[in-house]
C-alpha cells in the first residue's frame, strides 16, 4: 500500500472556493483602487494647502519694475518671508496668453509685474500685514494670497477624498460581508464536519482555527492578487498619463509614494477573514454544541 | 458513569426522557433497548454529552458534566467512543482518515497509529478500502467504519447506537466480538439496539427503555428481572 | 390540526441569504454609480463636443469697438453662421481678472475684444475660412476655434469614461461571480435536495426553475435596493452641489437624465442571477444525474 | 421490471455487479438479500434508474431505460416508489411536506391527498408528527416517513432498500404488512433486507447477491431452489 499522509481536516479544495476568491480579488482590486486614489487625495491637499499657504503673490499694476524692485527690497527684510523675486515681463505675458493670444501682445501693454513671495513654513504673516508694508512704503500695490484657488482646490480635493473614502468604506464593509457570507455557507456545508470534530473531542478553538487559517490563507491570497493587480494599473495609468490635467499631474507626482498601501490590503484582508472565520465558528460552537 | 434524576425535552415538547437513574460499572457491558421513538438515542446523547438534560446531573468518570468547562468536556469527550446511528463519517477523508481521528486529537503520531488502524479495519473487512472515500461505500461498510473509528483510541466508554441494523448477521456477530474484546480489556460498553436475535445470544444486562422510562433485566446467566435504579 | 399551507420546495430563509443580499446590495450600489458616471461621461463628452464646435471666438487684438462691429457684419453674412456678436470691455475684464485682480486693469489698458461666433450644427465653416474671410476684408484678427479645450477637455472626459467603463465592468463580473458562487454553495448545501427532487420524478427543468426563481428574486431584492441608494446618493450629490469644478456642472446639468440607467440594473441583476443559478443547476443535474 | 445481462462498475473499479438477469412480474413480491457490499443497493440504484449499468439493458414497464430521453426517465421515476438506504429525506420540509413531496410533481391538489397522507402517518405511528422536521425524529421515525414517502402516490413499483434496520421487530412487521397491503392492490415490490428473521416469516421469493452474482430461491410456500434467471 502507498504511503498514506496525513490530509487536512478542511476539504482544501472545496468547489466553492474559486468562484469566491474571484470575487475576493475584483472586490480587493477595486478597494485597492479607492484606497489609493483617496490616499492621493489626502497627500494632494495637503501638498496643494502647503504650496498655496507658502506663496503669495504681489501684483505691481502700474508695471514699472523699479516699483516692483522696491517691493522686493521690503519685502525680503520682513519677518516670515523666505525669498521675494520680481518676475519678468516674458513670465507675466506668458499668463495672459489663454486669453490675448501669444502674438497679440503690444508691446506698449503695461502688464502688471508679479513678485513671488516664498513664506517660512511656520508663523508667516497674512496678506493684510504685506499689503500694509507695503502700504507703509507708499506703493499702491495689491497682494494675492490665493485664497481664491485654494479654497476651490480643497473643495474638488476633498470631495474626491470623500467619494474614494466612502466607496472604500463599502467596499471594505462588501469585502467582510462576503467572507462572513462565505464562512456561514462554509459552516452550514461543514455543519456535519463541525459537528463530528466536536464529538470527537475537538477543542472549540482546534475548530476554529482550522476555518480562520483557510480564510486567512484565501484572504492573503486574493489579496495579493487584486493589490498587485491594482498596483499595475495604477503605475500603467500613471506612467501612461491618462488624462492631461493638473489634477492628475499633482496625481502623478504623489502616486507613486502611496502604492505603499497597497501591502496593506492582503494583511488587512487576511486578519478580517481570519478573525471573521475564527469567531463564527467559535460562536456556533458555543450556541449550538455543548 | 452515573446519570441520577434525568429529565430531557426538546425545546417545549413533552418530556422525552423522565427520570432517568443510570449507574455503569468500570468495565461493565449491557444493552439498550425499547421501541422506536423510545428515546434510546437521547439517552446517548445525554452520556456522551452532545446534549444537556433539562434536569439532573450527569457524572462522567466522577466529573460532573455541567460543572465541567467547555475544554474539559473536550478531554472528557476523547474518552468516549461513539457509533452514531447516522455514522457521521467526514465524506471528505478516506476510510483510513476517519478512523484514525480520534488519534489525531490526542497529538499521536502518524507513524505510531498507521499498522493499529490498518489491522482494526482489516478485521472489521475493510482493509482493501483504506483509501476510499465514505460516499462509495455501502450502507454495511460505513457502519463498520464508523464502529472502527468508535474503538480505535481504546476508549474508556464505548456507546453504540444501533451498530448492526445495517449488516448482515454474521458480520453483526463479529463487530460484537469486537465490543466483547473491547470490553475484557476494561472499556464499559453501552449498545442501543433493536435486534433482539443479537440480544439474547449475549449474557450481558439488557436496559429497556419505554415512554421515557427505564427498566432493567439482568443477564441471562446472571439473575432476575430488578428495577432500573443500578 | 392547524391548516398546513403548501410550503416552499427550497428553503427560503436560507440563513446564507442574509449576507449574500447584502453583499450583491453593496456590489449593484458601486455597479450603478459607475453606470451612471460613464453615462454622465459619454454625454459630457458629447455635449462638450457639441458646443465647442458650434461656437468659436475672435479676438479683435487692438480692441477697438469699430473693427470688432465690421468683423460682426462681415461673420453674420458668412454661410454656415448663426449669429456673432462682440463681447463688451467688461465682459473681456472679467475673463482677465483671475490674472490681473478686478480693480488692477488700469482704464487705458486696450483689452483685445472678443467677437462670439455660434456656427450652424452642420457644415459650420473651419476656423481657416473665418479667418481668410476677416483678412481679405483686412482686418488684423485672429480667430480661436477652441481646438485646444476641445481636445483637453474630451480627453479628461474620456479617461473618466474609460475608468467608469472598467470599473462597470468588473463590478458586473463581480456580480455574476458572486451569484454563480452563492448558486453553487446553495447547490452543494443543497445537494440532497436537488438529488432526492430527481429521483422523486421531478423534471430538470422545474428543479432549475426551482433555484432560477430564488436568484431572481434575490437579484430584483438587491438590485433594486442597490440602486435606489445609488440614485439616492447622486441625487444628493448633484442637489448638494459637491465639487464646484466645471466638470461636475456639466455633470449636474446632465446627471438627472441619466438616472433611468439605473432601472435597468435590477433587470440585469435579476435576468444575470437567474439565468446563472438556472444553467448551473440544469448542468450539474446532466452532469450528475442521469 | 427486467434487467438483461446487467454489468456495472465504479469508475475504474472492479465489477460490483456481474451478468445480472432478473425479471420481476407484475405485481410479484420478492426479497433481496445478500452479504453487506454485495452489491444490493446498486442493484436497486440501477432499477429506480439513478444509475446507468456499465453494460446491459434495463427495461421498466415496457420501455428501455437507455433510450428515454431525460424527461420521459422523471416520467418512469414517478411510478416508482423508493425508500432509500439513507432515508434522504428534506430537512426543511415537515414529516407532512415530505410524504406528499411525490404528489405535488403529479400536479394533484393540496386538498385532495390531505387525508390520505394523514391516514398513511396515522398507520405507520406518525400520526402526531405531521408538523415535525426530519431533524427532530428518531432514526426509525425517520426510516418511516421514507417509506411512507415511497408508498405514498400508489407506484407501480416498490423499492425498499433496508426498510426495517431502524425499527423494532413489531414495527418492523407492521411496515411489510403495510408493503403486502400494497402489492395486493397490483404494486410490484422489490425489498433489500438483511433481516432474516423477517424474511422468513413471508412467504415469498428470495433472491440472494453474492460477489456481484445473483441466485434465486423460491418463497417456502412455493417452490424449491432455481437459479436467477426469472
Ligand atoms: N432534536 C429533537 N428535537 C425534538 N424532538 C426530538 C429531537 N430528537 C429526538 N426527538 C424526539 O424524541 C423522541 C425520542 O427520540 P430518540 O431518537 O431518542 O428515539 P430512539 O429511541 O433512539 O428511537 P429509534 O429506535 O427510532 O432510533 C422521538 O419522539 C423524537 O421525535
Ligand atoms: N459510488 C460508488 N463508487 C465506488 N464504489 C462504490 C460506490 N457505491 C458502492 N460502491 C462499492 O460497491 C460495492 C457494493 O455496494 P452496495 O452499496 O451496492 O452494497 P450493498 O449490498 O447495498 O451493501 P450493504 O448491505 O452494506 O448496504 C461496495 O463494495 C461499495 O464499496
Ligand atoms: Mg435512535
Ligand atoms: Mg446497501
Amino acid at each position: 500500500m502507498a504511503e498514506r499522509k496525513k490530509s487536512a481536516l478542511l476539504p482544501n479544495n472545496d468547489e466553492r472556493d474559486g468562484p469566491l476568491f474571484f470575487v475576493m480579488t475584483i472586490i480587493v482590486f477595486l478597494a485597492s483602487l479607492s484606497a489609493v486614489s483617496a490616499a492621493i487625495a489626502v497627500q494632494s491637499v495637503a501638498h496643494w494647502k502647503q504650496a498655496l499657504r507658502s506663496e503669495m503673490t504681489v501684483q505691481v499694476k502700474n508695471g514699472n519694475p523699479e516699483t516692483a524692485q522696491q517691493a522686493v527690497e521690503i519685502l525680503r527684510n520682513m519677518a516670515g518671508v523666505k525669498s521675494a523675486y520680481a518676475g519678468t515681463r516674458e513670465e507675466a505675458k506668458q499668463l495672459l496668453e489663454p486669453w490675448l493670444g501669444s502674438q497679440n501682445i503690444p508691446d506698449d501693454l503695461p502688464i502688471p509685474v508679479l513678485v513671488y513671495v516664498q513664506l517660512e513654513d511656520t508663523g508667516y504673516p497674512d496678506s493684510s500685514k504685506l499689503s500694509g508694508a507695503l502700504a507703509g512704503a507708499g506703493l499702491n500695490i495689491s497682494v494675492d494670497d490665493h485664497q481664491r484657488w485654494a479654497k476651490a482646490l480643497s473643495r474638488s480635493a476633498q470631495s474626491v477624498q470623500l467619494l474614494s473614502v466612502a466607496v472604500l468604506a463599502l467596499l471594505f464593509t462588501a469585502m467582510i460581508a462576503i467572507t462572513g457570507f462565505a464562512t456561514r455557507a462554509g459552516l452550514a456545508a461543514h455543519k456535519d464536519l463541525v459537528e463530528v470534530l466536536h464529538l470527537v473531542g475537538a477543542k472549540d478553538r482546534t475548530i476554529a482555527r482550522l476555518f480562520g487559517q483557510k480564510f486567512i490563507i484565501l484572504g492573503l491570497k486574493s489579496g495579493a492578487f487584486g493589490a498587485g493587480l491594482a498596483a499595475i494599473s495604477i503605475a500603467g495609468l500613471i506612467v501612461g498619463g491618462v488624462g492631461a490635467s493638473s489634477f492628475m499631474q499633482v496625481e502623478a507626482q504623489v502616486g507613486f509614494g502611496q502604492l505603499w498601501v497597497l501591502l496593506l490590503v492582503p494583511l488587512v484582508m487576511a486578519i478580517v477573514g481570519g478573525w471573521t472565520a475564527h469567531y463564527s465558528v467559535l460562536n456556533n460552537l458555543r450556541k449550538h454544541h455543548q | 458513569m452515573s446519570l441520577s434524576h434525568i429529565g430531557l425535552r426538546y425545546g417545549n415538547g413533552p418530556e422525552v426522557l423522565q427520570d432517568i437513574n443510570l449507574e455503569l460499572q468500570q468495565g461493565s457491558m449491557q444493552f439498550l433497548t425499547g421501541p422506536s421513538g423510545a428515546g434510546k438515542t437521547s439517552l446517548l446523547r445525554l452520556i456522551y454529552l452532545a446534549l444537556r438534560p433539562s434536569r439532573g446531573f450527569v457524572q462522567l468518570f466522577g466529573r460532573d458534566a455541567s460543572l465541567a468547562s467547555r475544554d474539559e468536556l473536550a478531554l472528557l469527550r476523547r474518552r468516549i467512543g461513539v457509533v452514531f446511528q447516522g455514522f457521521e463519517l467526514l465524506n471528505h477523508l478516506s476510510v483510513f482518515e476517519n478512523v484514525a481521528l480520534p488519534l489525531r486529537f490526542t497529538g499521536k503520531q502518524h507513524d505510531s497509529y498507521k499498522r493499529d488502524v490498518e489491522d482494526l479495519l482489516s478485521w472489521v473487512g475493510l482493509g482493501k478500502m483504506l483509501d476510499a472515500l465514505p460516499d462509495t461505500l455501502s450502507g454495511g461498510e460505513k457502519q463498520r467504519v464508523a464502529i472502527a473509528r468508535a474503538v480505535v483510541a481504546k476508549p474508556d466508554l464505548l456507546i453504540a447506537d444501533e451498530p448492526t441494523g445495517n449488516v448482515d448477521p454474521q458480520m453483526g456477530q463479529r463487530l460484537m466480538r469486537l465490543f466483547s474484546e473491547l470490553n475484557r480489556l476494561g472499556t464499559t460498553v453501552l449498545i442501543a439496539s433493536h435486534d433482539i436475535g443479537l440480544i439474547e445470544t449475549f449474557p450481558v444486562d439488557v436496559y429497556t427503555l419505554v415512554d421515557g422510562r427505564l427498566s432493567f433485566r439482568a443477564g441471562k446467566n446472571k439473575g432476575g428481572e430488578r428495577d432500573g435504579r443500578a
